[in-house]
């Protein structure tokens, strides 16, 4: 097997394409710290041993002026607004601004709530049916309206975020109840859900497994347990599992079982690229 | 008798005494108090989907007749403190009486106000509007409430230091004048955002 | 303030007083009348917040006395006035 | 000095004349209902230490639960109910209202009242050489106030369905539709920030009125600055919080929805309120005060490590004035960046940019004072009292505390680390083995002043040593675990798969802890029975100290001097030839 994705004491794996600036960053913002401490610790040290009370020895009281901790000083200045322009601020810019083409990307809306992460794909058409807070009962947990335009075909499941590699995802991220908070450490990924509000984000992966998504605000009793598997797959794999979910839902429903290539009949042009691009990765 | 200094005169270099100094750091503790509303008021007004104007829902002339009771109780009471300073203790206690006259007077047409909401329907859980509406007046209300008591008692059992340290008093008159200019002035604007916009 | 005890300079003060209060009321009666114009939202806003900054201030600064205070009181309210405006820009964040 | 006693010479008269007079107080009014500031001090001053006690005794309960998940508390569990510990297993919910607890009581209750109620009433008014506040009653009422709201805080434990439970944060909706005593919460709240905005105009004016002649400010004692600005935070940094808590209880019990967005569907019910509300709103009222209030933990600790190393190393603080002015730059910044604890709720860049630039900004200043007193080390003499060794080891804890608050400090590392361990870990560092530290040694340096005994110097040294070894144990393993991703307020961290690949350090923290605990008992035994049996101190200045309080006799008594003083210089000031030049003494 791997060697464990959350070595102890250090960061955990990244799969992620954005997380090598974030991690550099820390690594390098550590290091100064790490200088800064161990110099000054040094000097600290060295003072606590060679200017300690004892016979014959007096305390030197004449005004003096050092110039070299001045220097420090606007050094730490420096190294703070490189950090923060050049490493902390393009990193942050992309996460928060760069995002994929909707049409392109996997688009999934995570609906939190205590204490579970319920996730919404929009199915074949690529377009999300409505949903009301009205609707939302334990059967149907993101609200969806099944006779709404687009949702018939909606795929909805809960704590299991399934998403293939080398594909930006965007998640539309709300919560129907109180704040929590979308974490994927392996992913370098995270974005408070609050209710009231509908906030993007994007990320892609690049290697598969099971991982974790991390609830990381206090939520209720139920925060500590609020987990949830962040699955990565091949793009075929994930092609097929799209198609099962399809399958069982049309089942469910009592339609007659999706056929195999996309798009279908009713697809609206501007949901037309993102069916494509689908149909693209199961023919893969 | 105080080892206390300054208390009814002022210090050399700051020029102010302990009492004038402290309401006015006080004041400004209430300056960011009200802030916090007046910016939950912006916040709450700019998310609404709805808002109601003020007029539709509140009694302008009630207002305006408040507005103008409390501007009424500000200037009494500026009266009350230069009548002591002319040391005309009868005066101060005329004005003085005036003002809680007043202040109570203002008090009673917000009691109405209130009661006519509530006959309407209109309660803090009916929407953000009203929720701050009877937020910013509540507090304002109980603002009012202090300054009443903090007015009586030197209208009243206070005023007896006037004939051992009438500085000391005056200086009191002027601190209570102070919170109450404060209180006036937050109606000011409290008068237009609740009631006009 | 020593400057202003005598009993003159109060008369006079006195004097301001009542001039200061008619003032406050005909401005009262201007942004109701105004109210009552229906002006568009924009507009509205900013007519009745300059009146009332215009009452507030003569309120300030002549009830509350502050057109001749000490340093350390403009001191003060100077730094409240400035953080006043970082807790008002919380309304500009969301 | 006051008019009616114009002359200088009639004031020692009037020193005796008070002493007399208070000497024939009825008890309670000595030290119950008391207006004399050192009463006041000692009264926040123990209030304050049992309630850290109390909030350590929580997080030792809940230590075990983080060690040993699920594992029934051995001896204690059983005791503790079966509806907080069924099965004496601590339940979630009670973990949570301990979490909620543990915050609240060590800020509110604990390190602010004892470092600005009690340090600052003790010393403040005896630094600038006054005889009382300036305004006792009003000292007395900030008190009893302080000690309502923490009374309801306490008995909020025992309210229909427990103590709040939402983090001391208290973020709505959680807290607004928590069924819990959140309403208590807030309502203490609201007495313990009147009692602060009380105490604070009194510091304000008593620092600024009261001080004796030739009192500059540029030779006040740090403390005494430290203590200005820290009030001027708490007045103009609480009352947003003030009236954000009325908002938050106006939405628990009236039924409004300030915080609270439209269509709010709690445990598949729509939530039947009006809506149209911000949660968000609540983080920045509260981050306004919560960001200031986070350096009304940290100035009067350094304060008082710059009084106690300027004591013991004998020589001159380095740089007083870019100290001074750092502090004040400090202070105003900190107003100005608070919402570097929401780069996550969904901030755009314009405004997360402004503020990690400024939260860069404000370490600047932070340096800038340890490196005060780092060069002040320099060809000093330093005395190991035990007072300095707390002291000193502030300066490299405070250092780990501050260092790690860069990371969080810039966006893109926030991503990683916030709300993880690593937060929990950086503020410890600076709260406990800083501001905690440097509290123990205040508390050590001025003891003989206050009470008129030395303390025992080996108890002393057990504590510290114990104590700052131990404490690395409990905070270090904290950063680490934060790296790894572990979230913070976690009931049981072994349900996430890198939860439990870090459940190794909550053993090491947890017996960190308890250790830590062991050795605060040297240190509670040390002030109690020295009381009795240490060496009685009569001298004024035991410690060489040159600020005023060394002027006063041993233990002050109720007027604080017996005889007019006044200021001559600088304060720390230290001739070759007598190795001491006090601001009082005229040479
Ligand atoms: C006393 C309290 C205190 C202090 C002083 C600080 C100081 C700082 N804090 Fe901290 N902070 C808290 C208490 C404190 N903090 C608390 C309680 C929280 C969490 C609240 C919660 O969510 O519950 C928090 C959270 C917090 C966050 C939010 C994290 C998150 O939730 O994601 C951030 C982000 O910017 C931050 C940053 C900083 C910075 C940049 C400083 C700077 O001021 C630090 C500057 C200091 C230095 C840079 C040190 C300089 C060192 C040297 C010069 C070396 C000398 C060497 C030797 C002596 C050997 N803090
Ligand atoms: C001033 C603030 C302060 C202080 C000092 C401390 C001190 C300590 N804290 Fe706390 N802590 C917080 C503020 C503080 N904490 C806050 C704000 C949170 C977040 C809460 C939330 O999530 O909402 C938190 C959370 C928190 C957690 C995380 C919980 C979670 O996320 O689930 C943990 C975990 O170990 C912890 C541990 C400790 C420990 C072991 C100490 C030790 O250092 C304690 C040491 C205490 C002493 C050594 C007592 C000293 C006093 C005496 C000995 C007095 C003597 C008495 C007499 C003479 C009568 N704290
Ligand atoms: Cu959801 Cu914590
Ligand atoms: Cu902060």
């Amino acid at each position: 097997m791997n060697p464990t994705p959350y070595p102890l004491g250090k960061l955990p794996l990244d799969i992620s394409t954005h997380g090598a600036g974030i991690d550099q960053l820390i690594v390098y913002i550590h290091i100064f710290m790490a200088i800064l401490f161990v110099g000054w610790g040094i000097y600290f040290l060295y003072c606590l041993f060679a200017f300690r009370e004892r016979a014959g020895h007096t305390p030197q009281l004449e005004e003096k002026h050092f110039s070299l901790p001045k220097y420090v000083e606007v050094g730490v200045v420096l190294v703070e607004v490189v950090l923060l322009v050049f490493f902390s601020s393009p990193v942050w810019g992309s996460y928060k601004n760069d995002f994929p083409d909707r049409n392109e990307a996997l688009v999934i809306r995570v609906v939190s709530e205590q204490f579970a992460w319920n996730m919404h794909y929009p199915g074949k058409d690529g377009k999300f049916g409505k949903t009301s807070p009205q609707l939302m009962d334990g059967t149907n947990p993101v609200g969806l309206d099944r006779e709404s335009e687009n949702g018939r075909d909606d795929i909805v499941t809960i704590n299991n975020l399934f998403v293939p590699i080398n594909r930006p995802v965007i998640i539309d991220l709300t919560s129907k109840d109180v704040i929590h908070s979308f974490f994927l450490p392996v992913a370098r990924v995270k974005q408070d859900a609050v209710p009231g509000m509908e906030i993007p984000i994007h990320f892609q992966v690049t290697q598969t497994g099971e991982y974790e998504i991390a609830c990381a605000q206090l939520c209720g009793v139920g925060h500590y347990r609020m987990r949830g598997q962040f699955i990565v797959k091949t793009p075929e794999e994930y092609a097929t599992w799209m198609t099962e979910q399809e399958v069982e839902l049309a089942n469910e429903l009592g339609d007659a079982p999706p056929a195999e290539t996309a798009p279908a009949a009713e697809a609206t042009p501007a949901a037309a690229p993102a069916a494509e691009s689908n149909s693209e990765e199961e023919g893969k | 008798m105080s080892l206390i200094p300054y208390i009814d005169h002022e210090h050399p270099v700051t020029g102010v005494t302990n009492a004038k100094f402290g309401i006015w750091l006080f004041l400004a503790s209430e300056v960011m108090l009200f802030g916090a509303l007046f910016s939950t008021y912006i916040i709450l007004r700019t998310g609404a989907t709805v808002w109601p104007h003020g007029y539709e829902v509140l009694n302008i002339p009630m207002g305006t007749l408040n507005t103008a009771i409390l501007i009424t109780s500000s200037v009494t009471i500026v009266l009350a403190w230069a009548a002591l300073k002319m040391r005309q203790l009868p005066k101060f206690k005329l004005y003085m009486g005036l003002t809680c006259l007043l202040s109570l007077i203002f008090l009673v047409i917000k009691y109405f106000e209130y009661a006519a909401k509530f006959h309407h329907g209109y309660y803090p859980a009916t929407n953000t509007y009203f929720a701050i509406y009877f937020v910013i007046t509540g507090l304002h209300g109980l603002h009012i409430i202090g300054g009443i008591v903090v007015n009586a008692y030197l209208l009243g059992p206070g005023s007896k230091m006037y004939a051992t340290e009438p500085e000391r008093f005056t200086g009191r008159v002027e601190c209570a004048g102070l919170y109450w200019h404060f209180v006036d002035l937050v109606w000011i604007f409290v008068f237009p955002i609740l009631y006009l916009l | 303030m020593s400057s202003h005890d005598s009993p003159e300079e109060i008369k006079k003060a006195v004097k301001l007083y009542i001039g200061i209060f008619v003032a406050l009321l005909f401005l009262t009666l201007v942004t109701v009348g105004v109210s009552y114009i229906h002006l568009s939202v924009g507009k509205a806003v900013a007519l009745a917040l300059f009146v009332a900054s215009i009452k507030a201030s003569l309120v300030a600064l002549f009830f509350m006395h502050l057109k001749d205070e000490r340093k350390i009181i403009y001191a003060t309210i100077g730094l409240t006035g400035v953080l006043f405006v970082f807790l008002m820009s919380i309304s500009m964040y969301l | 000095m006051s008019a009616s006693h114009g002359h200088a010479a009639s004031h020692d008269e009037q020193i005796k004349h008070t002493l007399e007079h208070w000497a024939h107080e009825p008890f309670w009014k000595k030290y119950i209902f008391s207006i004399d500031h050192k009463v006041i001090g000692l009264q926040y001053a123990i209030c304050s230490m049992v309630f850290l006690l109390i909030g350590f005794g929580m997080m030792l309960l809940m230590r075990w639960q983080l060690a040993y998940p699920n594992q029934p508390l051995p001896l204690i569990g059983g005791i503790l109910g079966e509806s907080l510990f069924p099965g004496g297993v601590m339940s979630p919910d009670t973990y949570n209202q301990l979490g909620a607890m543990h915050g609240t009581i060590m800020i509110f209750l604990g390190v602010v009242p004892l470092s600005v109620g009690g340090f600052g009433n003790y010393l403040l008014p005896i630094q600038v050489g006054a005889h009382d506040m300036a305004f006792p009653k009003l000292n007395m009422a900030s008190f009893w106030v302080f000690f309502i709201g923490g009374m309801i805080m306490m008995f909020s434990f025992l309210a229909p369905g427990g103590a709040a439970a939402s983090g001391w944060t208290s973020y709505p909706p959680l807290s607004v539709t928590a069924q819990n005593a959140q309403s208590y919460w807030l309502v203490g709240m609201v007495f313990l920030i009147t009692s602060s905005l009380l105490g604070s105009v009194n510091t304000i004016v008593t620092a600024i009125q009261l001080r004796v002649r030739g009192l500059s400010f540029m030779r006040w004692p740090v403390l005494v600055w430290a203590q200005v600005i820290t009030a001027f935070l708490l007045l103009l940094a609480f009352p947003p919080l003030e009236a954000a808590g009325v908002l938050q209880l106006m939405d628990r019990l009236a039924g409004t929805s300030f915080f609270m967005p439209s269509g709010l569907v709690v445990s598949g019910e729509v939530l039947q309120v009006s809506g149209g509300g911000n949660p968000i709103l609540w983080q920045h009222l509260f981050w306004f005060l919560a960001h200031p209030e986070v350096y009304v933990l940290i100035l009067p600790a350094v304060g008082i490590v710059g009084e106690i190393i300027a004591t013991n190393t004998r020589k001159p603080l380095y740089g007083y004035r870019t100290l001074v002015y750092s502090m004040l730059f400090l202070g105003f910044t900190s107003f100005i960046v608070w919402a570097h604890h929401m780069f996550m709720t969904g901030m755009g860049t314009t405004l997360s940019s402004f503020f990690q630039a400024t939260t860069m900004i404000i370490s600047i200043p932070s340096v800038i004072v340890l490196t005060t007193y780092l060069l002040t080390l320099w060809g000093a003499s330093i005395r190991y009292t035990v007072p300095m060794l707390f002291a000193l080891a502030f300066l490299p804890m405070f250092a780990i505390g501050g260092l790690t608050g860069l990371p969080l400090g810039l966006t893109a590392s926030d991503i990683h680390l916030h709300d993880t361990y690593y937060v929990i870990g950086h503020f410890h560092y600076v709260v406990a083995p800083g501001t905690l530290f440097a509290l123990m040694a205040g508390v050590y340096h001025w003891y003989p002043k206050v009470t008129g005994r030395m303390f025992n110097e080996t108890l002393g040294k057990i504590h510290f040593w114990g104590s700052i070894v131990s404490i690395n144990f409990i905070f270090m393993p904290m950063l680490l675990m934060g790296m790894m991703g572990v979230s913070r307020r976690l009931y049981d961290q072994t349900v996430y798969a890198h939860g439990a690949a870090g459940q190794s350090y909550n053993l090491v923290m947890s017996w960190g802890a308890w250790a830590l605990a062991i050795f605060q008992i040297p240190f509670i035994w040390n002030l109690i029975v020295s009381l009795k049996k240490g060496k009685v101190v009569t001298e004024e200045n035991p410690w060489g100290g040159t600020t005023l309080e060394w002027a006063t006799p041993t233990p002050p008594p109720h007027t604080n001097f017996l005889h007019e003083v006044e200021v001559f210089r600088d304060p720390y000031q230290y001739s070759p030839n007598r190795n001491l030049l006090p601001q009082f003494v005229k040479e």
